[in-house]
Parts: C-alpha cells; structure tokens; sequence
C-alpha cells in the first residue's frame, strides 16, 4: 500500500517534464512538423529558468517572482527557438529530420557554453518548492499522489485537457490539424498554412522550453548542461506512443514516469539481478504496451515532414 | 620531438584530458583542482592545458596535438583512458603519460594513480550508519564501475561495520552524469524511508539537492567531495573526504626531477595524505560525540595502514 | 474578412500570363463573365485551365494582367481575399481534410463561426442545413470524410463553397468522378443557380458543355484558341477546335466471342476499409476476348472489387476463379504471375512510384523477373531498351525515360500505365476508371489500345462510371449496386437509360 | 545571359549562407568573449595542417561512412532509423564477445568473424524495430529511441559483468571495460605517425556494395519502390513488410560493423563512449550525402573536418567544448536549409526573371 502510495506520488512529478515536452512537440507535429531538436530547446530552457533566480541572487533564497520570471524567460526563448527552426524547416524547407539535430546540437551547446560563461559549474538554485493543498493533500492515498505536489506539477496536469481543448474544440486547433493533415485544403480555405506551423512552433519551443526549466527549476532545482540527457529524444518518441492525442501522450508519459520510479524503488529494496536490466524497464515497457495498442494511424497528420508550398507540388 | 628530461628543473607542462568538466564538482574537478593547487605549491614550474568532454576518439587526437606541442606529462584521468595512454606511451617514448584509476605497474613512461576510495566510503559509512534514526540508509550509485564502485562499496562495510542491522538501499542510475535521475533515486530512497544518503560521481549532486530539499526534515548526506561541504546545500552534508590530487602531481614533478618518468603507482589513501577528510563545522551536534570519536579512530588505523578493507568482497544482492 | 453580399455582376481576366519553371501555364489570357452567365473553359490537359482558375482564386499571383470585379481592379493575396469579394472554387482534386468530419472541414473556412477560445460548430451546422435545403444538397455532417464516395466528397466540396458564401462559383472538372445521375442532377443544379450566380465550368466531356454553358472559352498550350457563344457550335467543332484535329471515339464493333470463362467471381464478399461488407455476394464472370463494363455508382464496392481481384484487399467469402484457379486471398504476386493486368484508380500512388524515373517505373512488377533481371543483377541495357520502346510505342510525351513519373501529366501517367499493364503480355486486364480527368486525345487513344487487347483475346473487366465509354467498348454491361450484381445487360439492348436505372438500384423485372 | 546568371545566383546564395553561419556562432563566441577570428582559423585551417590531424579526421570518416551507407539504405526504403547508436553498441559488444573466446585463432580467421560477429549484433538490434514497424505498426522513432537506451545498459552491464578486463578486478577500480583484445583482431595502421587503419578499405567496400544493392539489384529495386511508394509496391507485388525488416536488418548491420572496426581499428578494446553520438551524426552524414555513397563518403569526411577542426578551438581558442556542439549545429542548419533553397526552381526562376528586367532596363538606359 505505502509502497504504490510512493511510486505513484513519485511517478507524477517525474513525468511532467516529458508530458510538457511532448505535448509541444504534439502540436510541432500536429501542424505537419517533426521536430527533432526538442532536447535543445528544453537544454536552453533549463539553463535560462535558473539564470535569472541564480542572477538574481546567487543561490541564495530569492522570492517567487524571480522564479516566474526564469520560466517565461524559458518559454520566450524555446517559442523563438521554434521560430528558428521553423525559418530552417518551413521557410527553408529544410528537411526536417536532420535540421532538428541540428538544432539540438545548437541548443544543448548553446546552454552548456553560456551556462560556462555566466554561472560556471555544476550550480543549484532555490528553485521552486512544492506547495501541498491544504485541504485534499491530507486525503489519504488520493493527497499524496495527486495533492502534495510542484505547483508546475498542478499547472502541467491542467495543461493536458487544455491541450485538447485547443486543439480539437478552437478555431486555432482545427487550423493546427487541417495544416498538418492537407495543407493543400487549409490553403485552399484561406488558412495560411506555414503562418499556422510557425505558431505551433511556438507553442511547441515554449513548451519545451518550459519543461527544461521545470527540470533545473522544480525537479532538481540545479543546472549542468547533461541535465536533459535525452530527455527531449524520450519526448518524441512519446509523441509516437500517444498518436498525436494529449491524453494517449499523458497516459505513455505516466506509464514511463511510474515504471522510472518503480524500477528505482525496486532497486533500492535489493536486487539479486544486474541493476542494469532494471533500468531498462521504462524503456522497453513502453515499446512493449505500444507494440500491443493497435491503432489506426489515420487520425494522425497525413502531412508530416512535407514542407509545403502552393506552386510545388511535389 | 618533445622531451621530460628537458623538463627537469625547468617549466613542466601537464596536459589533463578529462571525460565530463573541470566545474562537475567531482571526479574530474578533483584532479584540476590538484594541479592548479600543485602551480602554486610549486611557482613557475607547471603549464598546464586541459580538454573537456573526451571521448576516447577524441582524447587521441587531443594526446596527438599535445605530444606535438611538446607536453611532457599527458594525464588520462580514468580508467577509460588507459589502453590510449599505453599505446601512445610506445609511440612516444620521450613523453610521460598518466592514468588512473589503476594499480598496474605501466611502462617506464608511464605512471599510474590509484585512489583507494573505499576509505573515504568507509568513513562516510560510519557517519550515516550511526547517525541513522530510521536505521535505513540510502547509496545513490551512477554506474558500478570504476572509483565510484570502491566509495560505494566502502560505505556498505562501514555502515555495517556499526549498524549490522541497518537496511542499505543501493540504486544505480546507469549513468555518471545524469543527476536529475541521481535526485529521482534520492527521492525515491528518502521517500522509502532513508534517511541518511551518499552518492558517488558528479551526478551526486542531484541526489544531495533532492535531500537539500527536504529543508526542516532530519535527512542528511554525507559526501565523496568536501566542496559539497562549501556549497548552498551543504548544510545537510555532516561530512566530506576528497582526493588531494595536489599531493600526487607535486610528487610527479619532483619525480621527474629526479629523472623517474614512470613504472611506478601512485596511491591515494589517507596514510599517504592522497584524501582528505572534513566535518561540516556548522553541524557540530549532529557528529559531536561518539560518531565524531569512532570516525577519528578509524582515520588513526588509515593513516597507520593503508589498503586495509577489502571492498570488492561486497554483494549489493546480498544486502 | 466579412464578405460583402452584393452580387458580382461582371468578371474579367485581362492579359493574365502565368509561368512555370520551364512551362508557360497561361498567356495573354483575356476572357469575362457576365451576370448570370456560364462560361464553360476546355482545353486539353496541360492546356492552362486549372492555373487560370487557381490565379482567379488567390492561390498563384499572375506574372502579368489584372482581375477586374464589377469593373473595379482586385488584387487577391490569398483565397481568403478571393472568397470575401464572394469566389468560390470546387477543385480538380477535392480539397477536404480526409480526417476530419465534413462538419469541421467546412468550419474551417467559415470564419464567422470562429472566436477566439471556441469553434461554434452549431452555427456551421445550421449554415449547412441552410444550404443543403436551399440547393436540395443532402450532406452528412458528422462523416468522417474519408468515409465517403467521390460523389459525396464532391457534394461537399459543392455545400462548402457555398457556405462560405460564393457568389460566383468556378467548377474545375466537377464531373468527371460522377455517374450520369449525378452529372445531371448537377446541371439541373447549375442551371438553376445561375439565377443568383455566375458560373466557369472546366469539362472535358463536351456533351455537359453544350448543356450548360452560354460561352464557351478553348485554352490550348496556355492561350485562347477560341472565344464564343455554345449555341452556335456542335460538339465536334468544339472538340476539333481543342485539339486542332478530328476526334473519333472508337466502338467496340466485333461480334462478341465464345471464350472460355477467364475470370469467374462466385459469392464474393469483401469489407470496406470502413469495416461494413462493400461486396457482398458478387457473381460475375468475363471470358477470354470479352470486355464487360461494370456500371455503378462509384462507392458502391468498384475499389474493393477491383483490390480483391488483385490480392490487395482480403476475401471475407467467396471465391475469385482465374482461368479455373481460385486466386482469392492469393498475395498480390501471385495474381500477378497468374496473368492479370490491373489499371488502379489511384494512377498517381498507386499506379506509379511517382519519384522513379518511367523507366523504373516500367519493371515495376518486373524487377525479378528473368528479362530484366539475372541473378538479382538488374539488366540496365534490356530496361532501357523497354522503356524507349514503350515510350515511342504509346507516344508518352516527356524529355527522356529518366523523367521522373510524378512529374508527368496526368495523362502520360496514365500513359505510362497502360504501357507497363499492356506490354506485360497479362492474360486478363481489369481497368479502374482509365480515362479519368483525362481529355478527349487521351481517352481516345487508351480505348484504342483497350480494344486491340480485347481481339487479341484478352478478357477485360472494365470499371467506370461514364456511359459513354462503357457503351462504346463493352461487349456486356454489369450494373454493381450495393456490392452485387443488380442486373447484366448485352451491348446491343443497353442504353444509358436502362443502365441509369439499375444504377439507382431499381431491377429491370421492377422498371418499365 | 541565363548560365551567367545561374553562376551569380547560387554564388550570393552560398556566400549568404556562409555569412549567416559565420555570424550566428560569432554572435555566440563574443558573448563569451572569445577570439572569434583565431576560432573560426582553427576549425578552418589547422585540421588540414598536418598528416596527424588529416588522420584524426579519417578514423572519424569511417564510422560515419559505413553509418550513413546504412541508415540510407534504411531510408531509402521508407524507414528512419535513429537507433544507429544502439545498433553500433550491439557490434561493439558482439565483436568484442567473439575476441575474448577465441583469443588462439589466426588473425585470418579471428578479424573476419569477429567484424561478421559485430554486423551480426548490430542487424540483430535492427531487426527489432523492422519487425515491430512491419507487424505491430510501432513506429520506429519509437523503438529506435528506447533501444537505445536499452543497448546502452545492456552495454554497461556486459563491460563490468562477464567482459570486464580482470585487471580491472585484480589491480584497478573495475572501470567497465574489457581487457585490451588479441592482435589478431587488430586492423593495421596505414600510415605511420597516424591512426589511419585498414578500415578505410572496408568503408569503401560497403559504399561500392550499397550502391551496386541499392541501384544495380533487383532486391535493391524493391527495396527503393516500397520506400518511395509503398502502395505501388504493394501493387506492384513487393513485399513491403519484407523489405523493411530487411532494411532494418541491414542498417543494423552496417551500424554494428562500424563499432567492430572502431574497436578493432581504434580503440582495441570495448571502452564506454566508443558509440559517442557516431549514431546521429551519421543521419546528418546520410542527409548530407544525399542518400547516396557517391555523396556520403565526401560528406562523411566533412563531417569529420567540422569535429576535429571544431574539438581543437577548445585547446586552441580557449573556447569550452560546448561550443563544438553550437558550431555543429548551426552549421547543419545552415547547410540543409542553404541546400533546398538552391534546389527551388520555383524562385530561381522568379529572381532571374526580375534579374533580367533590372538588367534589360540598365541597358536601356
Ligand atoms: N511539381 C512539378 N514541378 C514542375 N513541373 C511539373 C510538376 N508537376 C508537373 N509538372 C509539369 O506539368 C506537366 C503536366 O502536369 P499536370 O498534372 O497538370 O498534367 P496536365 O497538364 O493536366 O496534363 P494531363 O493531365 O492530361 O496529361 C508535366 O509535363 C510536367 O512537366
Ligand atoms: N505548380 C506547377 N508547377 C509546375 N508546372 C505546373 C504547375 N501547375 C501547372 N503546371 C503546368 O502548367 C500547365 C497547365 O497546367 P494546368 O493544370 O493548368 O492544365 P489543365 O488545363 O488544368 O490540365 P487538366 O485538364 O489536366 O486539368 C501544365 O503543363 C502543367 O504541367
Ligand atoms: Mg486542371
Ligand atoms: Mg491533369
């Protein structure tokens, strides 16, 4: 009982910063674009969420506003990295697998050298504590699962509904889906297609942006630049896992998440097998419950990784 | 054609080739800090140049640039780094390389550094094994390899050596520098009752924010590193060894001097002040006593005798 | 981008030149509509027709020339401004979102039921219903689009456009997916809109043309070849004027054969992507030197049919006798190397690979076979000696066999096709929809080909939805509705009357 | 008139691209106040200097290549493998498996199983997301991602497990590595001073071997049709399913040979960090060369020019590691979006034809 108690409790707060990631990427995807460089964007994120607290005074405790400050600076940089992007991808037409290792590339580098320049080793911020809700955190089971967690956590929670709410039940949504789907019929109606991805891209940066930040910021609380560790690749993949809908993503990102803290949990309690093949276990549990969820992949955006263009039409 | 004997007496130059940074506030960052702590100790006789982030393709050509830039010691910090350190000590005979962490007797260009961690690990066992109150104890390991494993395995003996019946939750993350997984295991071990953590390797770091974020709980950490003593979290590090690398490149160069440019092994124990070991001063009431007693008795055995505990005796699956 | 609501009294084109890397789309084109008026725009393919229409609708600038709407000089950046000054286009390919219901594809241009934070999908709702019964349009809203027929889908384009509140409505080969049912409810349709619009009409089939429209327009390369008025012009003339020379559709005059039964289909049942069974105990046999027409509405099991025969889709019941042998549920190569020759509907995903040159794209079911291929090594002399045979052979017009297909006309691929089906030597040939969206040239010269196969023996199953080429090319005529036969008719009692009505569904003991 | 203007088009294109490039890592490098110009020199120039470092970039060529060969292969038929780096660790593990048990046999023997025993690892960790893709309709962005990760443990766990190097045990801290492997598995150095190797050839091998698969066999025919057009495959009656595991099974061969030769070339023992990220850069090295041998092997080696001459700044410029990952990483973006650009007829025909205008007009007058 105390033990699932605890891998749930541990399982929510570890999967936000890939639920935030690949519901971003969700939208990237949605509107027709793949984008590869996740990680860097949320390596970018991550630095910049504790450059301000941490410039603001130098570890020691600043208020909350600093802290708010650090992830809209995030989320401001991760959209302007998806416009990037989107310049190389939608206005380039460059192809997109290879461009969004570009990116990555240029983003966890660009964190990590800045990151050398303006603060130096490995340094740890006061970040943002957890914030139990008074009434319903007392609940048992229920409280600390769901109730005693980072105000991100909440925030993040209340992020999946609005992502489908967006995206299946707003004007902007259906644009989303119809660029992402047949460009060709959204333009013919008027939509202007590429403006349409360069805001998803936006919507996606910012969202990866906030997930590197609600890494250095609310998780750990402290930077390095490994501190995505192929978190943003993860990310993607989930994307997959959830054929493009926020609550299937939600479900593979808790999935992984609960098997993450499972894994450590059974770890600590003694294991008389190689730790290594423990670790394994969120990752191949994902393939595995993907390989058995038969799916109709036509929901999905018929139109990804194709640049579009009225005149080409190849 | 560079050469080490030129260097005796004259400038050295040292060249650290390292896999993680100089800032990681652990196994690298140690031995930086040893050179840079040698340039003062000993003024005017190290040039010194470092490469960051080296895979073991990329140490080669670093180690080729440096050989043609004439540098007369070329360190390989870790173990990975030794099958290049050989070969390239038989390409260049002229050239003094170094590597660690091994006990082999390399060739006579080549020394070799072995810090015997267990009895850094040893000592923080006592600390966490005594001042547990849950009698449970959390190690947060990155991979069981290489130093780590000796500190690892070190602090199993000394938790049991005076608490056979604590429980000991050993986790891995499976990787040296992912520290935000280091914090999941910290979390994951506090939430199951540890209350008493260590970590190895850089990553630690993540585990001891995890526990630096239980602010007004009465969970602590001991440390492999004493800079974990000196930062912001450190008020809930009781206590810290490092490895004094200073000492060991003094005592290259003076080798050097003395025209010894390799074929032998350095250790690092106490005994030969290769670690050093610090309490937290401002957690005075949490050692005080019998913990800080028990620790100095055992720090008087190091420094009488080295290489006393047998760490690879250790069986995690038996714990 | 409120629309104005006023009518469009008159609409000019003047000196509109559009080019393409290495093509001149259009040149010099002038042309106007007036009130009421239907101008009917042919040309053969490639002619410059969907261009000129894309150009009037925002999507590609004009390199020269302007538009000129009641007389006042527009300028359209994109369908958007288009649509506000009360233009509206049904497409050449269907511009719907295959994953989306009809509801929201139509949402998607109606601005008016879009704020900010909601989609107020029950004013698109009651807009549709508006229109559906103003026009006598039936559309299902909440379809999936990809769950309906081509006729249905045109449907839809139809309601669209006029939701989104066209008043001056251009149809780019509107009928060339419908059955004559549905091409005639459309002119009915059209005629009577021309009370409150204009309309442009781009058609191949010149019969519609001189039903319908007042003017008529002849592109040829780009230019205006012809400009007058439909009433005094036969459809011949039209049709020599297009092509700059006679056209005569062949018949199928032979005395019909007595082969041997080649393809024997008994009770076949097949699904439809969409799960329910699109064939449903079909019984239907084709000899040797026979061509049998298979009338219907598309939509009523033609694909399923067609990708059953073939081994593309799986067999619920029943069985496929080819040549005695029952081939049903057999892999796609089997079929193949049985001898069957199949002409797909999709002639651009299907029929070809559209990034490979032609050449490539003539050993497609070839690869490994012996003539192109020892030991797995491909034969690059014997492929292109096939291709430039084949090239010459069905005079594919392209710089070379390395072209890439996709690149080619609508037409050459299709050329293309027939090359590859044809030259493969097959003992049978099943043909979905040849002459689709092709022009008159094109179609006459596939039907040629089809019917020299005919005498040489070779049994044809031919699937289409327009009469004529069934009338002129079948031996026996088979009416499919829901999935089964509903009647067969010999090619000397047929009439498009007779198939029309077994086409609605209503059997012949019933009719009359 | 037209050919003159095609030269001056794409040349203002290029040196755009190169300025935009150009700029936005120095925008970086002066925000950390570092010498821009004596950074841009040493990526530049010094990794062409000398034979040693020519060599350095080599031996990184040849993984990339024979990478590349394989995920174009994968690609070309319709499936985009990213899992190269745990196919690769698959090899290494594999080849250095069948070096321990035989360390008696003949060179002759030993070196050609021990790379088959790598190709063998690697298809095997391939094969995985083909079937997946191929039956289950798991995307391969997917399994290839999480294989991955697996690999990587599973690479850990053989290095300090059953392949550890004993005198790791005995005389060392058990740092994962296996013991330094029989000479009998070592690929010659070519050219002395360097650590140019043998595997050169075998990286020049594959590429003749995957263009004459890919465009002179019948299986590559189909291998190609049911990536370009898998309903005309199906039509055409291919076996797309078929293919695809066999693309995966190849890719993941070629990714696993390439750790063998890392180890039998380069590291001659399995060491963590061999894979080092071979894995993507051989996508971009694939989309480099076009998907094509004749375009990956240039590509590769100029990939292995931008690490090296990019890794020296650190030692050279004074510049911190990361920033060979900003310079990567902007260059790549530059590169394939300056690529597509050049290759849009569409508004190449829309500026000449303003060109000509303007030009026309300067007559005139
Ligand atoms: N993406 C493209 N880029 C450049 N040119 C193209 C492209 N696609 C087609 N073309 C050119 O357009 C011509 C035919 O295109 P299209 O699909 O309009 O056929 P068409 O002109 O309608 O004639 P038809 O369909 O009957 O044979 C080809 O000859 C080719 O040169
Ligand atoms: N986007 C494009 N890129 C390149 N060439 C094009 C493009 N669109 C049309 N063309 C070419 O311009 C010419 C006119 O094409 P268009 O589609 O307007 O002919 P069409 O009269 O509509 O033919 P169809 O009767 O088959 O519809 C053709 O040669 C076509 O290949
Ligand atoms: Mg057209
Ligand atoms: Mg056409």
């Amino acid at each position: 009982m105390d033990f699932t108690v605890n891998i749930l409790a541990l399982g929510i707060p570890f999967s936000v910063a890939l639920l935030l990631a690949s519901l971003g990427e969700m939208f990237n995807q949605r509107a027709g674009v793949f984008n590869l460089g996740c990680e860097g964007i949320m390596a970018m994120g991550a630095f910049l969420g504790m450059l301000v607290p941490y410039g603001a005074g130098h570890g020691a405790p600043v208020p909350g506003t600093f802290n708010v400050l650090g992830l809209l600076l995030a989320m401001a940089v991760g959209a302007l990295l998806g416009l990037l992007f989107g310049l190389a991808v939608v206005t380039f037409r460059a192809p997109q697998g290879i461009a969004g290792i570009g990116l990555q590339m240029f983003g966890v580098g660009t964190a990590g050298t800045l990151f050398r320049h303006f603060v130096g080793g490995t340094q740890s911020v006061p970040g943002i504590d957890r914030l139990p809700i008074p009434v319903l955190s007392d609940i048992p089971f229920i409280g600390p699962v769901l109730f005693s967690h980072n105000p991100l956590v909440y925030l993040t929670f209340l992020l999946v509904p609005a992502a489908w709410y967006i995206l299946f039940r707003t004007p902007w949504g259906l644009r989303v889906r119809a660029s992402g789907a047949n460009p060709r019929a959204a333009d013919s109606v008027g939509i202007r297609v590429n403006l349409v991805r360069f805001q998803a891209l936006a919507v996606g940066g910012a969202l990866a942006g906030l997930a590197g930040a609600y890494l250095s910021l609310c998780q750990v609380k402290m930077f390095s630049d490994e501190i995505i560790a192929g978190r943003g690749f993860i990310a993607v993949a989930l994307v997959y896992f959830g054929h493009w809908r926020p609550l299937k993503i939600t479900g593979g990102a808790l999935l992984f998440s609960f098997a993450q803290a499972l894994q450590l949990a059974i770890q600590g309690q003694g294991i008389d097998f190689p730790y290594e093949f423990a670790v394994m276990l969120p990752y191949a549990l994902v393939i595995v419950v993907l390989a058995f969820s038969r799916e109709s992949l036509l929901l999905g955006p018929t139109a990804l990784g194709k640049p579009f263009n009225r005149e080409m039409r190849t | 054609r560079p050469n080490a004997a030129e260097a005796a007496g004259g400038a050295v130059k040292i060249a650290l080739i390292i896999e993680s940074t100089v800032d990681d506030k652990g196994w690298c960052q140690a031995m930086h800090d040893g050179i840079l702590q040698a340039q003062k100790e000993l003024p005017g006789r190290i040039e010194y140049s470092y490469s960051e982030k080296m895979k073991p393709v990329d140490a080669g050509s670093a180690v080729l640039q440096y050989v043609s830039q004439g540098y007369h010691i070329i360190i390989g910090h870790g173990a990975q780094y030794k099958n290049l350190m050989l070969e390239m000590a038989e390409e260049y005979p002229d050239v003094t390389f170094a590597f660690g962490t091994s006990a082999e007797i390399g060739p006579e260009n080549v020394f070799t550094y072995m810090p015997q961690s267990e009895e850094t690990g040893y000592l923080s066992g006592l600390i966490a094994g005594m001042t547990t109150k849950k009698n449970t104890v959390g190690l947060v390991g990155p991979v069981d390899g290489g130093d780590a494993a000796r500190y690892n395995r070190g602090f199993v003996l000394g938790v049991q050596a005076v608490n056979p019946k604590a429980k000991i939750m050993v986790a891995h993350t499976g990787s040296f520098a992912d520290f935000v997984k280091a914090g999941e295991v910290a979390e994951t071990q506090i939430k199951a009752g540890a209350d008493v953590l260590t970590g190895s390797s850089q990553q630690a770091l993540g585990a001891l924010r995890a526990v630096a974020d239980h602010r007004d709980a009465p969970i602590w950490w001991v440390g492999q590193d004493i800079a974990q003593i000196r930062i912001t979290e450190g008020y809930k590090c009781i206590a810290a060894s490092s490895y004094n690398y200073g000492a060991v490149i003094v005592s290259l160069v003076a080798k050097l001097d003395a025209g010894v440019r390799g074929g032998e092994c350095i250790p690092l124990n106490f005994s030969n002040g290769g670690f050093v070991f610090a309490f937290n001063e401002t957690l005075k009431n949490m050692y005080t006593g019998a913990v800080e007693q028990k620790v100095n008795e055992t720090l008087e055995k190091f420094l009488a005798t080295p290489d006393t505990l047998d760490w690879s005796a250790v069986d995690y699956s038996k714990l | 981008m409120e629309p104005n609501t006023g009518k469009i009294t008159s609409l000019r084109v003047e000196h509109i030149t559009k080019r393409f890397p290495g093509v001149l789309a259009c040149s010099d084109i002038s042309l106007s509509v007036g009130e009421g008026e239907v101008l009917a725009l042919v040309g053969e393919n490639g002619a410059g027709k969907t261009t000129l229409m894309n150009i009037l609708m925002g999507l590609y600038r004009p390199d020269e020339g302007r538009i000129l709407i009641n007389g006042e000089e527009t300028v359209f950046r994109s369908p958007g401004d288009a649509f506000a000054a009360g233009l509206g286009m049904v497409h050449q390919q269907y511009m719907l979102v295959a994953n989306m219901t009809v509801l929201e594809n139509i949402a998607l241009g109606y601005t008016r039921a879009w704020s900010p934070l909601a989609l107020d999908l029950d004013m698109v709702r009651a807009r549709i219903d508006e229109i559906s019964r103003k026009y006598g349009l039936a559309v299902d809203p909440d379809a999936y689009v990809w769950q309906l027929s081509v006729g249905e889908q045109q449907r839809v384009e139809l309601v669209k456009t006029l939701c989104l509140g066209a008043r001056f409505l251009i149809l780019d080969e509107p009928t060339s997916a419908l059955t004559p049912q549905e091409t005639d409810e459309l002119i009915l349709l059209l005629r009577k809109m021309t009370r409150e619009l204009s309309i442009i009409f781009i058609s191949h089939k010149l019969q519609e043309v001189k039903n319908l429209s007042d003017k008529v327009v002849i592109l040829r390369r780009g230019e205006v070849v012809f400009e007058g008025s439909t009433a005094d012009h036969s459809s011949d003339d039209i049709a020599a004027l297009m092509t700059g020379r006679e056209i005569h559709l062949p018949r199928n005059e032979a005395p019909e054969c007595e082969g041997k039964p080649a393809l024997d289909i008994r009770g076949l049942k097949v699904r439809s992507d969409r799960g329910f069974l699109a064939v449903d105990g079909l019984d239907l046999s084709v000899c040797a030197g026979e061509i049998v027409g298979l009338a219907g509405v598309s939509g009523n099991g033609q694909r399923e049919l067609a990708e059953a025969i073939n081994g593309l889709r799986e067999v619920e019941e029943g069985e496929i006798l080819f040549f005695g042998r029952n081939i049903a549920d057999h892999s796609p190569r089997d079929v193949i190397d049985a001898g069957m020759g199949y002409i797909p509907e999709e002639r651009n995903t299907e029929g070809i690979v559209p990034s490979f040159s032609m050449k490539e794209n003539f050993i497609l079911k070839d690869a490994g076979s012996p003539r192109f291929s020892a030991r797995s090594f491909l034969k690059l002399e014997e492929i292109d000696r096939n291709a430039d045979r084949l090239r010459t052979e069905f005079d594919i017009r392209s710089p070379d066999t390395d072209a890439a297909a996709g690149s080619l006309s609508g037409g050459n691929i299709q050329k293309v096709i027939l090359a590859r089906e044809i030259s493969r030597m097959p003992r049978f040939l099943v043909a979905v929809y040849p002459t689709r969206g092709l022009d008159m040239g094109a179609a006459e010269f596939i039907h040629r080909r089809l019917l020299e196969k005919r005498m040489e023996g070779i049994g044809i199953l031919l699937i289409s939805e327009e009469l004529e080429e069934i009338l002129d090319l079948s031996d026996r005529i088979a009416v499919i509705f829901k999935g089964r036969i509903i009647g067969t008719l010999d090619r000397r009692t047929a009439d498009s009357r007779k198939i029309g009505i077994l086409m609605a569904g209503v059997r012949n003991d019933e009719a009359v | 008139m037209t050919k003159q203007f095609k030269i001056l088009y794409r040349t203002v294109l290029i040196l755009l691209a190169v300025a935009a490039a150009m700029l936005a890592g120095a925008l970086i490098l002066w925000t950390i106040g570092a010498d821009v110009t004596k950074t841009y020199s040493v990526i530049i120039f010094e990794p062409l200097k000398n034979k040693i470092q020519i060599g350095e970039v080599i031996i990184r060529a040849i993984p990339l290549t024979v990478i590349a060969l394989g995920i174009s292969v994968a690609y070309r038929s319709g499936i985009i493998n990213i899992g190269a780096e745990g196919q690769m660790a698959m090899g290494i593990i594999a080849a250095t498996a069948v070096a321990l048990a035989f360390p008696g046999l003949p060179k002759a023997v030993l070196l050609p199983l021990a790379l088959t025993a790598g190709a063998i690892g690697g298809a095997a960790w391939g094969f995985i997301p083909g079937l997946l893709k191929a039956k289950l309709h798991v995307s391969e962005l997917l399994s290839t991602v999480m294989l991955n990760y697996i690999a990587a443990q599973f690479y850990t766990f053989c290095l300090r497990g059953p392949m550890l190097d004993p005198a790791e045990i005995t005389m060392g801290s058990g740092t994962p590595q296996s013991m330094r492997l029989t000479k009998a598995i070592w690929l010659d150095r070519l050219v002395p001073g360097t650590r140019i190797h043998t595997g050169v050839y075998i990286a020049l091998f594959l590429a003749f071997t995957v263009w004459l698969l890919l465009w002179r066999t019948s299986w590559g025919y189909r291998m190609r049709a049911a990536g370009a057009g898998e309903r005309a495959a199906r039509y055409g009656g291919i076996g797309v399913a078929g293919c695809l595991v066999a693309a995966m099974v190849i890719s993941g061969a070629f990714a696993g040979l390439a750790g063998a030769v890392e180890v039998a070339g380069v590291h001659r023992r399995a060491i963590e960090g061999i894979t080092g990220g071979y894995g993507f850069s051989g996508i971009v090295v694939a989309l480099f060369g076009g998907l094509h041998p004749a375009g990956i092997i240039p590509a590769s080696f100029f990939f292995g020019l931008l690490i090296v001459g990019a890794d020296m700044t650190q030692r050279m410029a004074g510049v911190p590691a990361n920033m060979v990952l900003v310079l990567q990483g902007i260059i790549i973006l530059v590169i394939v979006a300056t690529r597509m650009v050049l290759a849009n007829p569409y508004l190449e025909d829309r500026v000449r034809r303003r060109y000509c205008r303007l030009t026309d007009r300067g007559r005139e007058e």
